[in-house]
Formats: structure tokens, C-alpha cells, sequence
């Protein structure tokens, strides 16, 4: 049902060579095998789904399955002082996590306080103040450049600034608090940067139409607008902050007890936490031992501790679509 | 704090603190106070911490298992109040610690945990079934030389006529990170089987056999993970391994906390260190003492003779006395499976604690 | 030769919501038939649905059918990639392929079909569909620049040439015009009365005089109220639309236009 | 009219301080990068300088004591580092890239809406599973389940230099690591491609359906073209991860000083990183200044590889 | 009441971009002012000029004067952010801010500018603006609703409301109707007749029924050539403009508009 050879050239086709058609006709193979070719991608598309999901799946179902074991109450209202080999402590349990989560908490927080309000200022220098003159330029090209320090580098610098600074062996919370920022710090600055980005120049113009200043055009209506992008950028700052371990164990280093003071002393993160844990491999029991002894009990904690860093991770998760919810651009028409 | 598990009297259901008779000192101390050092030692002090915190329940008491030269670096700044080390401090250690110690004094170290370093292996139809092997010091280092490799050979064989020893390929198990266990492992060798061990004394792994795992954890999962390994462990981390037992004088001497205090006690001490009041084990790796394990782990507490500030002192000294005392010894070989010290070194080191001025 | 289209019964869907009602529709072929309406009454909708471009929103479907020379597009062994290749469909905002050259644009389709093309045939066929699509001359020193380099109205041209190259029968534009400046406006409007000779034309717009001006058939769609199911209120030759309606919707539309 | 002229008419609280103040705070911020950068390199020079400008001899001792004598000069010791660390990361960005390329299109233009969001949900969070757990996970339950795999290959591609068997058991090798990497870094790459894909110019694509086009060349007409530039700087944000990892190495690897490519085969590589944390904890004050010399030479290879990926994308984008 | 706009001899760049030239316009008070042109030929950067949102693009600039009631707005000593509070101005495409209800978009200039207000006076603004744009009946009853919840020819009103709300005594509008379907268009004209009562209008328009609709003074743009700067052709009462116009381009383009 294809071309017609007969034609009768138009005006506006005059002097237009003849064209047949038919030499430009999918041949009935050609079809066939453009058919194959689609239906074969979709299938490696798919697979490489189901290929992925093979480890990824591996991951969750191994830390739950360990992990649920030694997740209880106890493990989460208690550190790890007076837990001697595999015995469990007079309230019944074999330690727990407790201080752990206040020092990833901690240092965390630390580290957004830091890295937030200098990335999201850098973000709007970039997109409204820069207009992409060469400093601007050369930021983004750093921005891009800094999300690839390797975190061991980053404990390294900030073990090495404290040292320097505070002289030698200050181990504290913060220390591991400027690591974690400097890898934060790029990841804030690009997803705000595209979030602001996509505020639709509109806007801008619209509140400058009614004599609105530039910093409250940006601060309440560019930020604004942009605020649940930009919280589910942040969110996904402090994901990729929350389970470093390297730069944690030079700069903050490794207490039983629970201590609550960012910027004094030694602080336990859950990751190194998990990394203990799985250094120690088995607790030792006495010949005498009774069956409360459990020898395997540390691989049991690092693996719950495993499972409570995801939770937190899924907890942060659920708090930054919440708060991107809330401060949702209303309703689309 | 929060979160802290009661520090109760003892350290769980089967503790065993008796009296605290040997805490000599009559006021409880309090106070925070921080050690750091090597990870060796961690669940003995653990238990330690938890012992002494029976008697001195005001005081707070930090360890940071962060590795012995990471522990002496920190010590030598004066960050801790002592610093738990695999290894003796070198003489260069010996002067820097004059500028943390109190009037010009200079650090010193006394052995507290001793720990008998395995030799484990898994090889189906031996170790899971529950037997060990017989070695010497040379077919060891041959094995981890690279220069055995199958389990059925002849040096092998010959020494273990009751084993059906099958045609299994070796792999070796070392560590690959800095690890005083490594040290202790190889001066062994050093000392026993020169021949066949000519590297140099180093806490690193010297060659590229077979493959190296990330800590005493590392070491025993991988030694777990396939057929054919062998590596060497802390005693305490071995679990249901194979482990080999080690030939002194004419026998093979499986391994055993005692036959690691055995071989200490038939060493001598290092008399050419630096410094006052050390206490430094040259191991005795030749001991022909019958059941002597002579594969042993020595590690050390470093410490000021004098500090700057007092209540450190009077920490310090109640802290190594209560380690190095009967009771705290008891207390490492439950939680850790270490070796008691014999009497000799705890005597020594008595008397090296002594030393430490609390006025 | 354009060929005649045939809607039947035609329900729209977009999941679950019936977004057209009931269509019926003769669409004549190698004449231009205009969709117009207030926004939201389906024209676009419609339109999609000619060449089954409606199904690619996730959800959408239809009940109905539409005949292509009497045969239903929406049979089962109907491949739509074929359909769509007969098919051919502009886009309200100019969307050329911004990687390729002029060039590649307009050969983008009929690559897809072919893929041993040898250059002379290329250049041929480069040239008549830009003749076709007015532009030639405009651009033929510049076959190598960017498709995007070229202003809005060149840039709908260069579209236009890149559907009729691959030598489809019928031609839907969705207000082809609506993204241009007058003059471009004009020339692709002049370009619309040139291509009936080849093919079936259906373009949807909002202008009435667009539709007046071009059109040989025009098809008022309305909707009762937002949320409500459009349907097609009143189809007519165009003279007829726009001077003596024999509907009152249609009326009040057509003139409340020029009001 | 009165009342609501006055509202519109009271004189408005001068904001141009406050304009002053907030341009020139984002301005800081923005030079702040720079210096936080520059402050990275000087602190590590800083700390690294007596491997520089200290006693060689020393240096030398300190570096074959690292080492069990293997090597004694820095370059020699950071060469094989650095090439482990290339060949690790390449091979896992290598595993990752098409895959993550693959699940990105499925979640963009294949997989139903509601299972689209649910795994876009997934990914997200697989992104932020912390190294450690990849770290346990590799070492404890994939160095065992992989080996009968990678014996395999080695019995049948064997012929082919990177897959020399024998393949060493348990497989604590270069493919097992780089494998874990790769899972890794998947859903980084995949996160930030589907992203780039939503994007996706629908018009485009529309018009490429239009001419005829099945759904995947319309993928290759207007999808793929459009992601370039945005799906290679999510593979060097993927690669640059893999780069720095640490942990995961670590916990997994059996580490060699060679420059082997024998994928299967223990003790053959070592990464930067993963050396630092193996070394640290036992390093004295030198041996941290080797150390902290390595990071740098890290730090400068992540920064020409980003550097160089940055200016590749930028031509093609221009 | 209007203010009456002089521009003398102003030249509008981009950078060193000269987009256009030499425009010399006087502008009524109390009149709507329409401009219409070819694409590119400069209407909406004039239009720009007019309150000082031209500068706000990097690099642009102009030279010479825009007197507003004969002072000129370029003075080095005026505040452009003052400017703007007495020029107001709406958009191609409406443009509420999406985070603000109905409510809170039409205050949005006076909070914006951290004036404080009381809710009474709040009330009685809110009301005043949604009557002047026309939108008070539609929407009284869901002021809280966000503003994009309303439909395209309602939120341009709500634009325009939120311009009108902080007073200005000029009201530009660069293309309002050419994202609306008809008959939000005819709302929008509707509204403007009305407005013109208190404002200096001033419209840009591609639509030339529109200006004849609307306009009571028509200036038409033209360009020589792309990448040429852009001048003001003909500036004229509308009737004149499309009736009779003096010049020759601008019948041409008239009258090719309805051609
Ligand atoms: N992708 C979609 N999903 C759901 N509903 C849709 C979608 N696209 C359009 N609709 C709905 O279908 C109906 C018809 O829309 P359509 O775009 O066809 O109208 P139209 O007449 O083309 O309007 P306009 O003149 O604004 O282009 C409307 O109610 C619209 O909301
Ligand atoms: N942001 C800008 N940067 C540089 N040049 C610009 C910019 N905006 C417009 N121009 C140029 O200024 C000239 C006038 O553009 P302008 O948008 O004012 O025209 P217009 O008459 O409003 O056209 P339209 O009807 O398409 O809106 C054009 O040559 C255009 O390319
Ligand atoms: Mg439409
Ligand atoms: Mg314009
Ligand atoms: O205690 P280690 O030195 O063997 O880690």
C-alpha cells in the first residue's frame, strides 16, 4: 500500500529530483529483524534488571535475615561497656548499639550543618549569581572533581587538619564530622543546583516584575519552590555519608560507652561499629560456659548493627519524601 | 551513662572476681581515662574493664582497638593513659616518651596477655573431623614459603602416619595487614627453621603466597571458605578449625593456653632494651618443655613511670596491678582464651609497677 | 495518494478516564480537515489516536475503530510501528532530532526503514522533501548545520520534511503553527495547500482562521464541562463551519471567536 | 479604593543590605569550594612532605618494611597501588555500566508506572547501603558462592590471559571485588541515568515514534543521544566511587603489589585506599606520611579522571 | 490613574548584541498601547525595557532614556526594584507562583516586599485585585486553593491581579493570550478594556485581531534581517494601522496577516 510512482510534480517541487519510493521501502526482512532486534532489547533490558537484582536482593535478604536475630530492644538501649567475651550482660542482653546510633547521629548532623547551608549558597551563587562566568565555570568543574574524593582521602584531610591544628591526636566526633562534609558537600551543591535550576525563570521574572529585591525573589520564592528537590537532594547526601566507615575510624575512632559530646572524645558510628564487630568474629566462651555464652555473638551484632544503619537509611528516606511532600508544589492542574 | 550495661560486681553469670584483695588501693579511683592500642587485646581488656569497674565503679575506662602503632602513636602524644602494643617499644619510642612521662622519665612496657597463635587449616576428611596435624617448624615455613603444596607430601605425610592425607592443593592464609600476630608468626620461623625462612623480620607478610585476608577475622573466614587452607589466627578465634600441632623437643604439642605460659616461662627477658623498668620476653622458641606451645602472641601495656597528672597515675597503677594480678588474668583467659602469665613475669611486673609514682 | 480514514464508535481512554466520547468520523482523503474546540475538548486526543500514538501514554487505550483504506488499525495483527510509518504526525512544537544535522533529520525515518541507502538516493530524496516542505531553498547550503540551529518556523519545515519523507499517506498536525510568528505561520500554512495533493491532511488548531483559511472539512469537538468526556459536536465542510452553522455550540464558538 | 492603596503604598522596608549581605555570602560559599579543595591538597602535601623533603633513607625503610622488602622507593610502591586501583574500578564500572544503563530504561521506559516508582524507590535506597554491609556481604557470602563461577571461566577461557586459572579459592580476587564494586556503584549510575532519562525531551521522542520507529530505536534516536553527556558524568561519579572505595576492598581483597591483570588469581593487586586502611592502624608517624603521599596521588588521579571526563562531556556538548 | 512613558532614542543590547535601535515612542496614559511585529524584531526587549527588567539578563543593557512621567528610569540614582513597583507586569505564560495559594499569589508583591499588612486590609486587597482582573466570582470561594489548581485563562488573570495589587501605575503585558484558548482570551481582552481606566497599558501581541481589538495606539516593529538590530517601523492609532497605514512594510504586514 506504499508509494505511487505517478505522480505529477507541484509547483513548489519543481526542479525536485523524481524519487522512487520503493527503493526507500523497509524490506519484509529488514521488518522482521528490526522486530527482532526491538524484542532483543527488550529482553537484555529486562535481564539487566533481573541480573542486578540477583546481588541487590543477596544484600537486604543476608543483612535481614542475620541481622533480625539480635534486634531487639536490648541491642538498641544499650553500648557495649561491661560486655565481657560472649556473655551477656545483667540486663540480659550482649551489648548494644545505643551509642552507636547517637554517634552516627551525631556526626552526621555535624556534617549537614556544615555542608548544607555552604552547598545550598553555592548552589545560588551558581545558578543565580555566577550566570556561568569562568569562576563559576571552574566551581562546577571543582564540584564535579570534589564528588569523586575518595572518602579515605577525606578522613585523611581532616585527620590531618585536626592534627595540624589541634595538634596531635585529636580524635573527635567533629573531626569525623569536616570528613563527612566534604563528601556531602558536592552531592548538596549539584542536586541543589540542578533543583534550582529547574525553577522555571518565570518565576524569577515574575516576583522582580512586582518589585521584589533579589535575595527575597531567591529566598522565598526560588529556595521555596525548590525546597522539596532540594530536601530529597540533602537526604541523599547524608545516605551517602551515613555509612562510611574509613574516614570514621582515623577521625572518630572507636569507644564502648556511649559518649553524647560531638566535639570531645572518642565517638562510635554504627558502621565502624559493624566493622568491630566483624573484626572481633567470635567471642570466646569458657570450657565451663553455660548456653547463655554465645561465641558467635559479635558477627550477630555487626550483622543487627548492619541492619539498623539500612533502617535509619529508610527512616531518613521516608522523613525526606515527608518533608518533600509537605512542602510539595501544590496540586497540578 | 546512657546506655551503659550495669557495670555489675562481676563480669556475667560464670564471672568469677573472688575478692579484690590484690586492688590494693583503698580509695575506689574515678574518673575517664582512655587506652588505645592493639586489637589483639581488645576482649581482654574488655573483660578487664569490666573487672575492674567491679571494685572502681566511678571509673571510666575507654579502649580504642585502633592497632598497636596507631596505640603508640597516640600514647606518645599523651592523649592515653597507656597504650596496648604486639611489640616492645623501639628505642626511638623509648626517647620520644620522655616528653609525655613526668620528669624526663621514660615509658615502659610489661607483658599482659599472652595468646597462643594457631595454626589452623581445613582439609575435608582432617579438620572436620576433629584431628590435628603434626609439623615442624621447617614444614610450616615451607607451607607458608609456598614451597609445599599439596597436603599429601612427603614432608607432610611422614610426620603424620595415621592421617589419610589427601592430594589437596595448599592454600595459604597470612594476614595482609601490619599485624604484630604476623611478627610473632614468622620470628618463629626466624628462630626455628632459618633455612627455610629467609626474610626479614617484618609485621607485613613477605611474600605473595597464597592470600592474604584483612585481620585475625579475615584470616579465619577465609581459612573457613574453602578446602585446602591453611593460615594462623589468634588461639582464641579459631572455632571449629583444624589446628596443627607444633613439634617441641621429639613430641608435637597440640595447642593450649598453658603450653603458651610454658614457653613464656622458659624464656628470658631482653636485657639489652633501653629504658628503665622494662619488661621485654625474648620467646624461647628452641623450649624443649614437654606440652610447651612455642607459637606465642606476647602482647604489652606501655606506660609512664611518672605522669603529670596524678590521678592518671594512681589509675595506671591500680589498672596494670589489677591486669597483671591472678584475678585479672582469670578474668582474660575466660573472655579471651589467653594464657595466664607465668609467675616469673608477674612478678616482673609487679615490680615495674611498683615503680610508678602516685605522689 | 492519501487515503481515507474512517472513525467508528471511537471511545478514548487515558486509564480509566473516558477523556472522548462516541467519535464518528469520515475523513476524506486528499482533502484538509481541521480539528477545532475549546482546550481540553480531545482534538489532540483524537488526532493520537490515528495513529495509534495515543497508546504510548502509559494507560491509555481505546474502544472503536479506525479504518485506514477500510482496514482497522486497532486489529490485533496490526503492527502500529507500520501504522505509524504510514501515518505520518507533526508536532505542535518543532522537535528535531537536536544531534543531527538538517540532513540527518529529514533522512532519520527512512533509515529506520532502510538502512543501505546510497548517497545519491539520499541526497535525492533530501532534497525533495525539503522542496516539499518549502525549506529548500533556505537551507541548502547548510545541510550540515544542526536541525536546532534553524529558527521556529524553519525548524516546524524541517519536521514537516522529515514526516513526508518517508512517503506516508495521511499527514496529522497537531496546531503546527502555534509555536511560530506569523510568517512562518504563512509559510507553512501555504505549504499545507500544497501537500493535499499528496496526501490525507488532518490538523488540529486553534484558530479559527487558520481553520477557515485551510481547511476543506472542519470538526468542532466540545466538552460539556471540565471532567466531562469531549465528543465531537458538529462536522461540516468548512465554508459551512464558518458562515452557517446548523449548530448552535458550534455557532456560538465559531463566532464568539471574532467577537 | 482608599484602604487598599495605602496597603500597596506603605513604604517597603529597604532590602538592599540585606541584598548586599546575601550576594556576597553566596559568593563566599562559592569560593569556599575552591578553598576547601586547595586545603585538601595542602593539608595532605603538608602531612605527606617528609616522604618529600625528609630523610630518604628512612623513607626507603619504611616503605620496604610496608612492603616485606618488596619495594623501597614511593614510586614503586604507589605504582602497583595505582594500578590495581585503575584496574579494580575500570573493571567494575565496566560490569555496572551497561547493566545500570539497562535497568535505567527499564525504569524509564519500560517497566509499568506503579513498578517504576516502587523500584525507583529501591535503587534509591540500595544507593545509600553503606560499603561495610557490601563489605560483609562480598566477603561472607559471595567470595564462596562465586567460586564455582569463576572456576568455570577459568576452565573454558582459561586461553584468555585475564581469566589464567587456576582460579584461586576462596575467591578473594580482582573479579570478585570488582563484581562487588560493581554492585556497588550500580545504583549510583542507574539513579542518576534514569533521572537523565525521565528528562528525555518527550517531544523527541514522540517524533521519533512517529516516523515508524520501534521502541528501541526511538531509545537510540532520542533517548540515548539526549543522556550522554549525563550518563557519563553518573559513570565517573560511579567510577570515582570505586576509586575511593575502601572498605568493601579491604574486607574482601587478598592484596599483591604486582602489575598483573590475572583477574582470578589471588595476591595479585591492591587498591590505594583499601592499602591505607590496611596499613594505618599499625603505621608510625613516617609510615602515616606514606600513607597520606598515597592518598595524594589518589586524590590527584580522581581529580584528572573527573577533569578529563568533565571536558569529554563538555565537547560533546558543544 | 496611567502614567504617561517617553522613550527617547533608546538602543537595547545583549551584550554587545545590538537587538535594537533607535526607538523613540510616547506612550498615553490611560490607553492601551499595542506592539506587534515580526518574530525577533524586538517587541518584548522594548517592552523590557519599560520597567527595568531587561538588565536583569547578564550582559544586557541600553542606552538612552525612558522618562516615566518625565523622570528618567535609567537615572543612576533610581532604584530598579522601585521601578518595578510602578510598572507592573504579566507574562506570555501564566506564571503563579506554584507554592501560594489563590490568596497569597495576589499578596504576593506586598508581603514580598515585607510590607506588613493586616488581614482586614489583606482581605479588602485580595478582593479589590480578584475583582479588577475579573476573578473574584470564579474563585471567592477557594482562595485558598493553590493558584496553579486554576485553569490557564484563569491563573493569567490571577497574574494580572497579582500585578495589579501593588498598585502600578503602568501594566505591561508581553503576549498574555497566546498560551489561552479563545475564550480565556476573550476574558483577558475583556479585562484590559477595563483596566485601561486606571492604567497605562502597554501589549505585545502576534496577534494582529487582537491589537485591532484591544489597541488603541498600534506601534509596529520590524528587523531587516535576522542578526540585524530590530526599530520601530510605524507607530500609529490602531484604526489608522490597520485601515490605512502610512507606511509600506507595515501594510505588507498587515494585510499579509490576513492574507
Ligand atoms: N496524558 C494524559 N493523561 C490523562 N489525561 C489526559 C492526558 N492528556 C490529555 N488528557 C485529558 O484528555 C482530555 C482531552 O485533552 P486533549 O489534550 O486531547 O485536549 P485538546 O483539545 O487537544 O486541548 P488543547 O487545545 O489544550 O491542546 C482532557 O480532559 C485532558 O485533561
Ligand atoms: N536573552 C537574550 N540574549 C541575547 N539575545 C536575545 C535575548 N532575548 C532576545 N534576544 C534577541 O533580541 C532580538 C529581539 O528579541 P525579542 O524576543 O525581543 O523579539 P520579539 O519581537 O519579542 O519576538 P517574539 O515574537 O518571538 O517574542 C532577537 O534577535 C533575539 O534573538
Ligand atoms: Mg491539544
Ligand atoms: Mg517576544
Ligand atoms: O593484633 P594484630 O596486630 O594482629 O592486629
Amino acid at each position: 500500500m506504499m508509494a505511487d510512482l505517478t505522480q505529477d510534480p507541484k509547483a513548489s517541487l519543481e526542479g525536485a529530483p523524481v524519487i522512487d519510493f520503493d527503493k526507500f521501502k523497509p524490506s519484509r526482512s529488514l521488518i522482521a529483524s528490526r522486530k527482532r532486534k526491538d524484542a532483543i532489547m527488550t529482553v537484555l533490558i529486562a535481564l539487566a534488571f533481573v541480573v542486578a537484582c540477583i546481588p541487590l536482593v543477596s544484600v537486604l535478604w543476608t543483612t535481614l535475615v542475620n541481622g533480625i536475630k539480635r534486634l531487639n530492644l536490648n541491642f538498641l538501649s544499650y553500648n557495649m561497656t561491661g560486655v565481657v567475651g560472649g556473655n551477656p550482660t545483667p540486663s540480659g542482653g550482649y551489648g548494644g548499639v545505643l551509642h552507636a546510633i547517637i554517634g552516627t547521629l551525631e556526626i552526621t548532623f555535624g556534617s549537614m550543618v556544615i555542608s548544607i547551608p555552604i552547598g545550598l549558597m553555592c548552589a545560588v551563587y551558581l545558578v543565580e549569581y555566577a550566570h556561568g562566568g569562568k569562576l563559576a565555570q571552574t566551581i562546577t568543574l571543582l564540584v564535579d572533581v570534589m564528588s569523586g574524593i575518595p572518602s579515605i582521602v577525606a578522613g585523611l584531610f581532616a585527620f590531618s587538619m585536626f592534627t595540624i591544628i589541634l595538634g596531635p591526636g585529636s580524635v573527635n566526633g567533629f573531626a569525623g564530622s569536616v570528613a563527612l562534609s566534604l563528601l556531602m558537600l558536592p552531592t548538596v551543591v549539584k542536586s541543589s543546583e540542578e533543583m534550582l535550576k529547574i525553577v522555571p525563570g518565570d518565576l524569577r521574572e515574575a516576583s522582580y516584575a512586582l518589585g521584589v529585591t533579589k535575595q527575597r525573589t531567591i529566598t522565598k520564592i526560588v529556595l521555596r519552590t525548590a525546597l522539596p528537590g532540594i530536601v530529597s537532594g540533602c537526604i541523599l547526601a547524608i545516605a551517602r555519608v551515613i555509612g562510611e566507615t574509613a574516614p570514621l575510624l582515623m577521625t572518630a575512632g572507636y569507644i564502648a560507652s556511649t559518649n553524647i559530646n560531638l566535639f570531645d572524645g572518642k565517638m562510635t558510628t554504627l558502621p565502624v561499629y559493624v566493622y568491630q564487630e566483624y573484626s572481633k568474629l567470635s567471642a570466646n566462651c569458657p570450657a565451663n560456659a553455660t548456653a547463655a555464652c554465645v561465641p558467635t555473638i559479635p558477627m550477630e551484632r555487626s550483622w543487627a548493627a548492619a541492619l539498623v544503619l539500612i533502617l535509619i537509611v529508610l527512616i531518613l528516606n521516608g522523613i525526606g519524601r515527608l518533608v518533600a511532600k509537605v512542602f510539595a508544589v501544590k496540586a497540578e492542574r | 551513662a546512657c546506655g551503659d550495661n550495669t557495670t555489675a560486681s562481676n563480669s556475667g553469670s560464670n564471672g568469677s572476681s573472688s575478692s579484690s584483695d590484690t586492688t590494693s588501693s583503698s580509695t575506689p579511683i574515678s574518673g575517664n581515662f582512655n587506652g588505645a592500642g592493639a586489637s589483639s587485646q581488645q576482649a581482654a581488656v574488655e573483660a578487664w574493664v569490666a573487672g575492674f569497674q567491679g571494685t572502681n565503679p566511678d571509673a571510666k575506662i575507654a579502649y580504642d582497638p585502633s592497632g598497636s602503632g596507631a596505640g603508640v602513636k597516640t600514647f606518645l602524644t599523651g592523649a592515653t593513659a597507656w597504650a596496648g602494643s604486639d611489640k616492645a617499644l623501639a628505642d626511638d619510642e623509648v626517647d620520644q616518651s620522655s616528653s609525655v612521662c613526668a620528669a624526663n622519665t621514660t615509658a615502659f612496657d610489661i607483658p599482659v596477655y599472652i595468646s597462643p597463635i594457631a595454626v589452623v587449616f581445613n582439609l575435608k576428611g582432617v579438620s572436620d573431623a576433629g584431628k590435628h596435624i603434626n609439623m615442624d617448624a621447617t614444614t610450616i615455613a615451607k607451607i607458608f614459603d609456598g614451597k609445599i603444596t599439596k597436603w599429601n607430601d612427603k614432608a607432610i605425610a611422614d610426620q603424620n602416619p595415621d592421617l589419610k592425607l589427601p592430594d589437596t592443593a595448599i592454600t595459604v592464609v597470612h594476614r595482609s595487614d601490619k599485624s604484630g600476630t604476623t611478627q610473632n608468626f614468622v620470628s618463629y620461623f626466624k628462630d626455628q627453621a632459618p633455612d627455610a625462612w629467609t626474610y626479614d623480620l617484618s609485621e607485613n607478610w613477605p611474600n605473595s603466597v597464597g592470600q592474604g585476608a584483612k585481620g585475625t577475622s579475615g584470616v579465619v573466614s577465609t581459612v573457613k571458605q574453602a578446602d585446602g587452607t591453611i593460615g594462623y589466627a589468634d588461639f582464641s578465634a579459631v572455632g571449629d578449625l583444624g589446628t596443627v600441632a607444633v613439634k617441641v623437643g621429639d613430641k608435637y604439642s597440640e595447642i593450649s593456653a598453658d603450653g603458651a605460659t610454658k614457653v613464656i616461662d622458659d624464656s628470658e627477658l631482653d636485657s639489652s632494651v633501653k629504658g628503665d623498668n622494662r619488661v621485654v620476653v625474648k620467646i624461647n622458641h628452641a623450649t624443649t618443655t614437654e606440652g610447651a606451645y612455642p607459637i606465642v602472641l606476647v602482647s604489652y601495656m606501655i606506660a609512664c613511670p611518672q605522669y603529670k597528672d596524678t590521678k592518671t597515675a594512681e589509675f595506671t597503677k591500680a589498672w596494670l596491678t589489677y591486669v597483671t594480678s591472678s584475678d585479672g588474668q582469670k578474668t582474660a583467659s575466660q573472655a579471651a582464651g589467653s594464657a595466664p602469665l607465668p609467675d616469673s613475669i608477674a612478678q616482673k611486673d609487679a615490680a615495674s609497677i611498683e615503680a610508678i609514682k602516685t605522689k | 495518494m492519501g487515503q481515507r480514514i474512517d472513525v467508528n464508535h471511537l471511545n478514548i481512554y487515558y486509564g480509566n478516564f473516558l477523556a472522548v466520547e462516541d467519535v464518528n468520523i469520515h475523513i476524506e482523503p486528499n482533502k484538509v480537515t481541521a480539528f477545532i474546540g475549546p482546550s481540553g475538548c480531545g482534538k489532540s486526543t483524537v488526532l493520537r489516536t490515528l495513529d495509534r500514538m495515543h497508546e504510548i501514554i502509559p494507560g491509555a487505550h481505546v474502544k472503536g475503530e479506525v479504518l485506514l483504506e477500510g482496514k482497522n488499525l486497532y486489529d490485533k495483527d496490526v503492527d502500529p510501528v507500520s501504522v505509524r510509518r504510514d501515518v505520518g504526525m507533526v508536532f505542535q512544537r518543532p522537535n528535531p532530532f537536536p544531534t543531527m544535522s538538517i540532513r540527518e533529520n529529514v533522512l532519520a525515518g527512512v533509515r529506520l526503514n532502510n538502512r543501505k541507502i546510497s548517497k545519491s538516493d539520499a541526497d535525492d530524496l533530501v532534497e525533495w522533501a525539503l522542496r516539499g516542505a518549502n525549506l529548500w531553498n533556505e537551507v541548502k547550503d547548510r545541510l550540515d548545520n544542526p536541525g536546532i540551529g534553524l529558527s521556529g518556523g524553519q525548524q516546524q519545515r524541517l519536521c514537516i520534511a522529515r514526516a513526508v519523507a518517508v512517503h506516508p499517506q495521511v499527514l496529522l498536525m497537531d496546531e503546527p503553527c502555534s509555536a511560530l510568528d506569523p510568517i512562518s505561520t504563512l509559510a507553512v500554512e501555504d505549504l499545507i495547500q500544497e501537500l493535499k495533493g499528496d496526501y490525507t491532511i488532518v490538523i488540529v488548531t486553534h484558530n479559527m482562521q487558520q481553520a477557515a483559511r485551510i481547511a476543506d472539512y472542519t470538526a468542532f469537538f466540545n466538552l460539556k464541562a471540565v471532567g466531562q468526556p469531549g465528543h465531537l459536536e458538529y462536522f461540516a465542510d468548512t465554508t459551512t463551519m464558518f458562515n452557517n452553522p446548523q449548530n448552535e455550540e458550534a455557532e456560538r464558538y465559531v463566532s464568539g471567536r471574532f467577537g | 479604593m482608599s484602604s487598599q492603596e495605602k496597603a500597596a503604598m506603605m513604604p517597603a522596608a529597604s532590602g538592599k543590605t540585606a541584598d548586599k549581605v546575601f550576594r556576597v555570602i553566596a559568593y563566599a560559599c562559592g569560593i569556599l569550594i575552591l578553598v576547601v579543595l586547595a586545603a585538601v591538597f595542602l593539608f595532605l602535601l603538608f602531612r605527606a612532605w617528609p616522604l618529600i623533603g625528609g630523610d630518604q633513607k628512612a623513607n626507603s625503610q619504611t616503605i620496604s618494611d610496608f612492603t616485606g622488602g618488596k619495594a623501597s622507593s614511593f614510586w614503586g610502591y604507589v605504582g602497583p597501588l595505582l594500578f590495581g586501583t585503575v584496574l579494580v574500578s575500570a573493571l567494575a564500572l565496566l560490569i555496572s555500566f551497561f547493566v545500570s544503563l539497562g535497568i535505567a530504561l527499564f525504569i524509564s521506559h519500560y517497566a509499568p508506572k506503579k513498578l517504576a516508582t516502587a523500584l525507583s524507590y529501591v535503587v534509591d535506597l540500595l544507593a545509600a547501603i553503606p560499603s561495610v554491609i557490601y563489605g560483609l556481604w562480598g566477603g561472607l557470602i559471595l567470595v564462596p558462592a562465586i567460586y564455582p563461577f569463576w572456576n568455570w571461566i577459568a576452565t573454558y577461557f582459561g586461553w584468555i590471559p585475564l581469566f589464567a586459572g587456576p582460579a584461586a579459592s576462596p575467591s578473594r580476587t580482582v573479579a570478585t571485588v570488582a563484581v562487588v564494586l560493581a554492585v556497588m556503584i550500580l545504583p549510583i549510575i542507574t539513579s542518576l541515568s534514569r533521572d537523565i532519562f525521565l528528562q528525555a525531551p518527550r517531544l523527541q521522542q514522540e517524533a521519533a515514534l512517529a516516523l515508524g520507529a520501534t521502541k528501541w530505536e526511538m531509545i537510540k534516536l532520542a533517548v540515548l543521544p539526549f543522556g550522554k553527556s549525563g550518563v557519563v558524568s553518573a559513570s565517573m561519579l560511579g567510577l570515582g566511587r570505586a576509586l575511593g572505595e575502601t572498605m568493601a576492598v579491604l574486607m574482601i581483597l587478598s592484596p599483591g603489589l604486582t602489575y598483573s591483570f590475572k583477574l582470578l588469581q589471588a595476591s595479585q593487586n591492591q587498591t590505594i585506599a583499601a592499602n591505607i586502611a590496611a596499613q594505618y592502624p599499625e603505621a608510625n608517624d613516617l609510615g602515616v606520611s606514606v600513607l597520606i603521599g598515597t592518598g595524594l596521588v589518589l586524590f590527584l588521579i580522581t581529580f584528572v579522571v573527573n577533569y578529563v571526563a568533565r571536558k569529554i562531556t563538555e565537547k560533546k556538548v558543544a
